[in-house]
């Protein structure tokens, strides 16, 4: 059923090694019940290369019923040229943690969306769920109860806890310094409410990561980012050591010298590490993972408020609480995070992030609102000027 | 045909019915892995066990047919288990090491693209562009195709100082990590929103539209019942568009896309970085925006020539300057680049040592 | 563009059926739109609506959800102040469908 | 009597006049320094010439007496020639080296404090304080005498890793170079500034004091035909009792000084650095000040016995952190060292990576 | 005629080794023609000092005739308690650049003080004026026509050009790249105008520092820096070095290791210097003054924008021009220097230093206005976000 | 509070005669204080009080001096607006010394 339109300007892009996108939507066209929809979202898409000039319009509102969320309306403005995608609306499905499936699962998720979709998807969407490409308003409810009946569930949309995602974690490395993956699948299960049923301000992402390489980004893109640490001494293997050196590592130069703390050293063919100077930054374990091994003593760093640029330019994740134990059932992420929610909930404006409510009202009435005190490594320096507040309780002292 | 019961709050599917016996046994107990190749990699664990990882490229977007032929190979080689990365590839988890290289050898065949893993060009993260989103201002997938077919060797088999992460967004939105990658694009407008006064007057929340803006450079115009846009003031971030559609920002003629280095994520060595503005802009030139491709190419061999063994990008130009960085890679330095907007003090020269 | 019969007159709407104009929306519009939806608007569902539309013509924004469930909190008893209670109601959910009866522009961004 | 001719614009007398001959004659031409004594060095031309400064201390509040005791030195040993340092120090210039030692002996003698060359603690910049300034919200004189007494030896004798740079400001304008400096001290307000209306109505502009506030905590009162401030968010800066003199910020019982450290003005190494909070409040204490002398001798002796060589505390501090910086110092860490202003989100924490 | 007051808390300031204001203010009641200035500046302090409040209205608006600038008026706010300061203006007399002085110029001053004043001082005040603390009224008009009859002018108050001042430079040390007494000097005679009669929005401070060292501070309070710099190459005597290395010094730790570019190495005795990548940062130089030495091809980098922290926060000056020739009579500098002040007089409001009004207003209309192109040594980094603006011209390209 | 007497009545000054309110203003209070000076008011110099009062009344603060000198300019001509001019008509300094007389608050801050 493909090949409704020319397309010279995308036909191009199916050269070169790189597996090719237009290509996937070429097949779509094919497995699909509805190949109209790949057809005409190729055509549309050829006439955006060519007048460089996208044709959608702005998101629609459409849902399953009792969600607020989950599905991203979506309508060509060209509806009468490309009928196909007059509706074109995405599914986000609730990824499993870490990504991980069998082939049956994922035929399944294939059969269905054949079925009632275009045959499109996209494994993954940036914040981690299962996105599938272009269906109908009409088609939403029946997919939505084939979905859900077999084990899935929508993921989060509009103002919303958005589906949380995480790293491998303990599922395939050794440095996870927590169960990433159980984690996100916890708070996922324990934010259902909030995941479908948008009633926050804006949306409010959580991510984890297992160590201080944050593989899942956490620290860029997560309202609240959770990652992997420890708080006693980095494990370490001499004898590994000693092989990295005979296989030709210069562990001088590309150890010891790039620790950002200079807490190491070399010296006779054994590394030596200054335990309470060492931050925790991964370098050397990550380029030595036979040898050095973080330590047992495990929990995370909990960091708040990142996000992309608008409004007033992006944000990092701020450290909030250095550490904290992550243990099953993790009753105390769980209150934690909660009253990190309440706080923002209760103060932040419409379209306002927590990362932007704590920096217009102050980090300090956040911290007091969760019951966390202030420390030094919350800051990478302490205040520049000399105009701080002073609250009513602190001159009692 | 009735439909079946529907469910709702389920969450979903929990991982460890996905997982591997192998994994089962061992989560949690992972002693250490080693990249055996630019695709492959094995964890052993405490009990000896081992995982082989075999990695290869996806384009993201996947139609069904695809990810049944992916489906179909992991069931020949790998008892059905695959994964997905963080960044969008396809990890097929071998269990059984004597099926990884014909599992190779067969994507090989295919065409698939093995690699991507250890101190290399992995997957770019990208967003919807053209393909399915309202406020694209270029097309990522095709800018993304376009740079890896160029930087192809760096994902299959040449070796980089570190991990080089791109990514391309396809609005200031940024629904990737392009604020915090080696090397990124992002689409920008370069023109004030063009105002539909009656349609905003009906279609919009006037205080909204006002609140939308970074630099306060709308005002309510109540003559209209509509808005007005201070030209001098607006940076085209397109948020008053998003939230309110009549106010039109894409602009074919000259819109486009900038290209930022050095940011970075992981905490190893130096603190995560943000991504700053090496080059302001190139047009759209679809279908494969050439100069936007020989721009981080050459930006990635200047590095590569250049840094130190594990520096990142970001970390090696923080090494050398930034004024060193625009020596070496020949771009040019605009008014563009200098901040005019919240991290202005920040970045400015405060202090008599820097290069010529 | 599609439209709406309203007493005899068309009225222009989005593909999802929200009124273009939020200005000449009344009252009878919210009982067509729920009719096609097969929903009986009660007193409950009036509740809200007008809430709705006060809200807006006073502030020309539409209230957050956390607003609306306070409010009605205090009109119909603390039991009913949650999302669930809403969803009862308004099953696509009240930001969307209630606002779209109350004739309020569509809401934006953020999806 | 008749007073002498009155002439305008005639700028500073020449320096030139002032010049011992020796220096004029290599002027511009000075080969290298050498550091003999804390408070003595010699500067030696690429003609051979030498010439020899003897520094001493002074309180900067010097009477004319004082001044002549001065003069009559450097006539004795320097033919007149003598200047005083950007720190307000004395420096005699001696051409001729015989008279280094006898001029060094009458200084000690007569207890002058000889010293400030070198890596040790310098003169304290400080300011007017309660000796002339109505902004004063401390004194700076007294502060200065007491941290100079209890430091006297790392002046005269004692060798730190570099210079130390001690600044007193008796108010936020920080009328010396505080908020650049090693160490130092600066007073703050604690309380809302109270306003007195009708004054306020009669003797200010009103737009102007509006203006002043840096955190919008003013509001034009058009009933009173004053002010009002927004407790909430006075930070009690005390610009707007700057503009506006019936706004009255002084509050002897809250009032007191903060210590700030780290910051550097060379761009020696790395560049100049802001001071940054280290303790937020120390109440008045005159004339003595102990806590806020014991406060900065504390540090002073954490900086010597951790810092490498040529480190400047900003320097030492950043390279091993702030949080050891307040763990070795045993400071509390307040919710006031958190930035809430300007530089929020330059200072906050974004990477996974610190020491507990 | 002292002992006016019992000051027990300032007598205990007269303890110690460090030489004592208390004593000065004492001893200048004993030569001063009016000694119950300072009698009654003492017993003022003395009840600052017990109440822990000082007792000065705000700045009064006096003058000599035809200046704008130069006196601070000064009034007790208890005048009857302190009869002798009811008046206790300063006088800002400017300095010589350099702070060179000789024995009967000093003299000069004092006799004059002790006619007119308090017999006061403070050499000097922060902005480098020499300062005379304390007269009255009527006495300033006499005072000024002896000191200007004498060859000593006023220096800068109020919304003026500020007394510049500098390092000691060429006259006595061997880094000096510029001749800042010289510049100093001559900066001021160009601007006596804008010094005695303020007509800026603000002040206006420069300051001059012969290298990066910048022993006068001008990076940090000076609304123009002026630091002296090369372009070429660090001389480099290798004997010098050997010599350092005999007397003990650890070169690799000491130099090498902390050049903040890595450009230098250590090797068999001989230190090389990859100067392409030297920031000329002063360390090594200063460190070992004998063995290495400035290049030759010297000049100035100009800064501009720092102040103190009122109102959002201090600023340190930004790199504007890496490297301007800076020879007599200098006339590069002073066009450069008039048109920046002449972009900021048309553009500040009243109180709006010029740091504050680029940062208000973006560096580009600035450099465009001073005719300054973009350069990236004026930037420690490029911006981050992606949100920036383009003028007409742009386009055009 | 030291006062200066006018038409009978007596107004409070600061120190610097500088009046403490500056609604109370009239013009001849100009007038006296000129003459304690020893000025004789022109029209040249009642030009430069004139706007200097006419500005404060309009925006509550004191024209800068290059707005002042702007104004003159336009009134008296191109080759008197600088600051020279000013200070021949008030050699104490035109914020100094023409505020004082136009009854405008006492210059604050920047000395
Ligand atoms: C689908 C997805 C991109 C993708 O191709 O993967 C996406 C797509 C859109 N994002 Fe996003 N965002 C997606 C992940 C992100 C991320 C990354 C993340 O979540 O880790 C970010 C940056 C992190 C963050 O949250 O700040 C992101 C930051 C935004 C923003 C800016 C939000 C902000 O506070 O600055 C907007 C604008 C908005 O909300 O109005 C936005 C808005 C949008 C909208 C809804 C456009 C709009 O204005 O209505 C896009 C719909 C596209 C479409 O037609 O399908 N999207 N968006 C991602 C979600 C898929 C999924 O559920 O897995
Ligand atoms: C599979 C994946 C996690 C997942 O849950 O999917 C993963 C897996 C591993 N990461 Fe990662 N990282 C993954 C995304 C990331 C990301 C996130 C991203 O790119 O968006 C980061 C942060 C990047 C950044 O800093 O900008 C990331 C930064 C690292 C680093 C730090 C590199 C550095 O020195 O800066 C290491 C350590 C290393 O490479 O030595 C690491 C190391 C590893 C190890 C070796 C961990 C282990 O022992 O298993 C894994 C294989 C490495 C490899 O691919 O070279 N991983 N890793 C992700 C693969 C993405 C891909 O397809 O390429
Ligand atoms: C006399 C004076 C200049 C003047 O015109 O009056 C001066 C003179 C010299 N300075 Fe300085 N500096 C003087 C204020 C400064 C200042 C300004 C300040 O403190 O307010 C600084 C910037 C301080 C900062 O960075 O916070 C300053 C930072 C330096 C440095 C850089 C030190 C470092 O490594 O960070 C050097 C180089 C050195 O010491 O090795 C230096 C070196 C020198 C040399 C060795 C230069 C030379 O070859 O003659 C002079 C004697 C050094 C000494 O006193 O130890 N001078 N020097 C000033 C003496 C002030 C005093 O009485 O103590
Ligand atoms: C006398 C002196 C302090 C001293 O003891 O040395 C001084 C004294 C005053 N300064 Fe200052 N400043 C003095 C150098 C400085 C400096 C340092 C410098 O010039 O290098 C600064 C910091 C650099 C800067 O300009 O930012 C400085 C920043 C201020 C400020 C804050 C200005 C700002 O833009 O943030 C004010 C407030 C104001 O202008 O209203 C101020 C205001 C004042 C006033 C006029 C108080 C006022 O609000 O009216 C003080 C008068 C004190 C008095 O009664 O005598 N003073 N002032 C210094 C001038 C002496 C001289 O001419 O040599
Ligand atoms: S973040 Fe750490 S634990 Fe998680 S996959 Fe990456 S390296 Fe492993
Ligand atoms: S983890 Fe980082 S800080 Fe700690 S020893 Fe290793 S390299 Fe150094
Ligand atoms: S980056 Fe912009 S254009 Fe791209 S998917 Fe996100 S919102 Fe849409
Ligand atoms: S595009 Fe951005 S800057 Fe311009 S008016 Fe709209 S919101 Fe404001
Ligand atoms: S710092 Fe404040 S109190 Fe001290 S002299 Fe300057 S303005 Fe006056
Ligand atoms: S003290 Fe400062 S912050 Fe407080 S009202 Fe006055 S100007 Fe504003
Ligand atoms: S700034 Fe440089 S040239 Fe001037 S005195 Fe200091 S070291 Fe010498
Ligand atoms: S001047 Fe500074 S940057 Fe240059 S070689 Fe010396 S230490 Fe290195």
């Amino acid at each position: 059923m493909s090949g409704k339109y020319k397309t010279p300007l995308l036909d191009e892009l199916e050269k070169g090694p790189w597996p090719s996108f237009v290509t996937e939507i070429k097949k779509a066209a094919q497995s699909s019940s509805m190949p109209q929809m790949a057809d005409d979202e190729l055509g549309q898409l050829e006439k955006s290369y060519s007048t460089r000039l996208g044709y959608w319009k702005h998101g629609g509102i459409v849902g399953v019923l009792g969600y607020g969320g989950g599905v991203i309306g979506r309508y060509s403005s060209l509806p009468d040229e490309f009928p196909g995608i007059a509706h074109f609306h995405t599914v986000r499905l609730n990824q499993p943690s870490g990504f991980f499936y069998t082939a049956e699962a994922l035929r399944m998720v294939c059969d269905i969306w054949d079925k009632y979709g275009s045959g499109l998807t996209n494994l993954h969407g940036s914040t981690g769920d299962l996105v599938l490409l272009g269906t109908t308003t009409e088609n939403l409810e029946p997919l939505f109860a084939e979905y859900s009946s077999r084990g899935w569930d929508l993921g989060g949309s509009g103002s919303a806890m958005r589906t949380p995602s995480c790293c491998v974690g303990m599922a395939r490395c050794e440095w996870a310094n927590i169960d990433a993956m159980d984690i996100c699948n916890t708070m996922t299960q324990h934010f259902q409410d909030e995941l479908h049923r948008p009633a926050f301000p804006y949306k409010f992402k959580i991510k984890v990561s297992g160590c201080a390489c944050d593989c899942v980004a956490a620290i860029a893109r997560a309202d609240l980012s959770i990652i992997g640490t420890w708080k006693d001494n980095i494990q370490i293997d001499q004898a590994e050591v000693k092989k990295y050196a005979d296989a030709g590592m210069d562990i001088q130069a590309e150890i010891v010298d790039m620790c950002p703390t200079s807490c190491m050293s070399y010296d006779n063919g054994e590394i030596k590490i200054n335990d309470a100077q060492c931050a925790r930054c991964m370098h050397c374990i990550s380029k030595m993972t036979k040898a050095l091994k973080p330590g047992k003593e495990k929990g995370a760093t909990i960091l708040v408020g990142s996000k992309a640029p608008i409004v007033v330019g992006s944000l990092l994740s701020w450290v909030i609480v250095p550490f904290i134990e992550c243990k099953p059932p993790y009753d105390e992420l769980k209150d934690l995070t909660e009253k990190i929610i309440e706080w923002w909930d209760d103060n932040a404006k419409p379209r306002e992030r927590i990362g932007e409510l704590i920096e217009a009202k102050g980090m300090r009435p956040f911290l007091e609102a969760i019951g966390v005190p202030p420390q030094p490594q919350q800051v990478k320096e302490p205040r520049k000027d000399p105009f701080f507040f002073w609250a009513e309780s602190d001159f009692k002292k | 045909m009735s439909l079946p019961e529907r469910k709702t709050d389920i969450g979903p599917p929990h991982y460890e019915q996905f997982l591997p016996p192998v994994i089962k046994n061992n989560y949690g107990k992972w002693k250490y892995h080693e990249v055996l190749s630019p695709g492959t990699m094995v964890h052993v664990a405490e009990s000896g066990d081992e995982i082989y990882t075999v990695r290869v490229g996806s384009p993201r977007l996947l139609s069904t047919s695809s990810i049944r032929e992916i489906c179909d190979l992991a069931e020949k080689y790998c008892d059905g288990y695959l994964r997905f990365t963080t960044r969008n590839n396809i990890e097929f988890l071998v269990s059984d090491k004597s099926k990884v290289d014909p599992l190779v050898a067969e994507l090989k065949e295919k065409k698939y693209s093995v690699g991507g893993i250890g101190p290399r060009v992995s997957n770019i993260i990208h967003t919807q562009g053209w393909v399915h989103c309202h406020s694209a201002c270029t097309d990522a997938s095709g800018i993304v195709k376009a740079i890896m077919d160029e930087l192809y060797e760096y994902f299959t088999e040449k070796t980089l100082p570190n991990k080089v992460r791109i990514a391309v967004a396809c609005c200031v939105n940024m629904c990737g990590a392009v604020h915090c990658s080696d090397i990124a694009v992002v689409a920008v407008h370069r023109k004030v929103p063009v105002v539909d006064d009656e349609n905003v007057a009906k279609m919009c929340e006037i205080p909204t539209t006002v609140a939308s803006c970074p630099t306060s450079a709308i005002r309510p115009n109540p003559k209209t019942k509509s808005i007005t846009i201070n030209e001098e003031k607006c940076m085209y971030c397109g948020n008053c568009f998003t939230v309110c559609p009549p106010i039109q920002i894409h602009n074919p003629e000259e819109d486009g896309v900038a290209i930022v280095v050095g940011g970075k994520i992981g905490s190893l060595r130096t603190s995560p970085k943000f991504s700053k503005l090496a080059i302001p802009f190139f047009y759209n030139d679809p279908p494969r925006w050439p100069k936007v491709v020989d721009a981080i190419k050459n930006i990635l061999n200047v590095y590569a020539a250049n840094a130190r063994k594990h520096e990142r990008v970001g970390e090696w130009v923080e090494r050398v300057g930034w004024e060193e960085f625009f020596k070496l890679t020949g771009i040019e330095f605009t008014f563009q680049h200098i901040d005019d907007f919240t991290f202005m003090r920040d970045t400015l020269r405060t202090s008599a040592a820097f290069k010529f | 563009m599609p439209t709406m019969e309203f007493e005899g007159k068309q009225y222009e709407v989005d593909e999802e059926g929200y009124l273009i104009d939020w200005s000449v929306w009344t009252e009878g519009m919210a009982e067509v739109m729920a009719k096609q939806d097969g929903i009986e608007l009660t007193e409950e569902h009036w509740e809200i609506i007008r809430f709705l539309r006060s809200y807006f013509e006073k502030y020309q924004i539409a209230p957050m959800i956390k607003i609306l469930t306070k409010e009605i909190a205090k009109t119909m008893g603390k039991e009913k102040g949650n999302t669930k209670y809403l969803y009862e109601l308004y099953p696509a959910g009240p930001a969307k469908q209630a606002c779209r009866y109350a004739g309020l522009p569509k809401p934006t961004g953020c999806v």
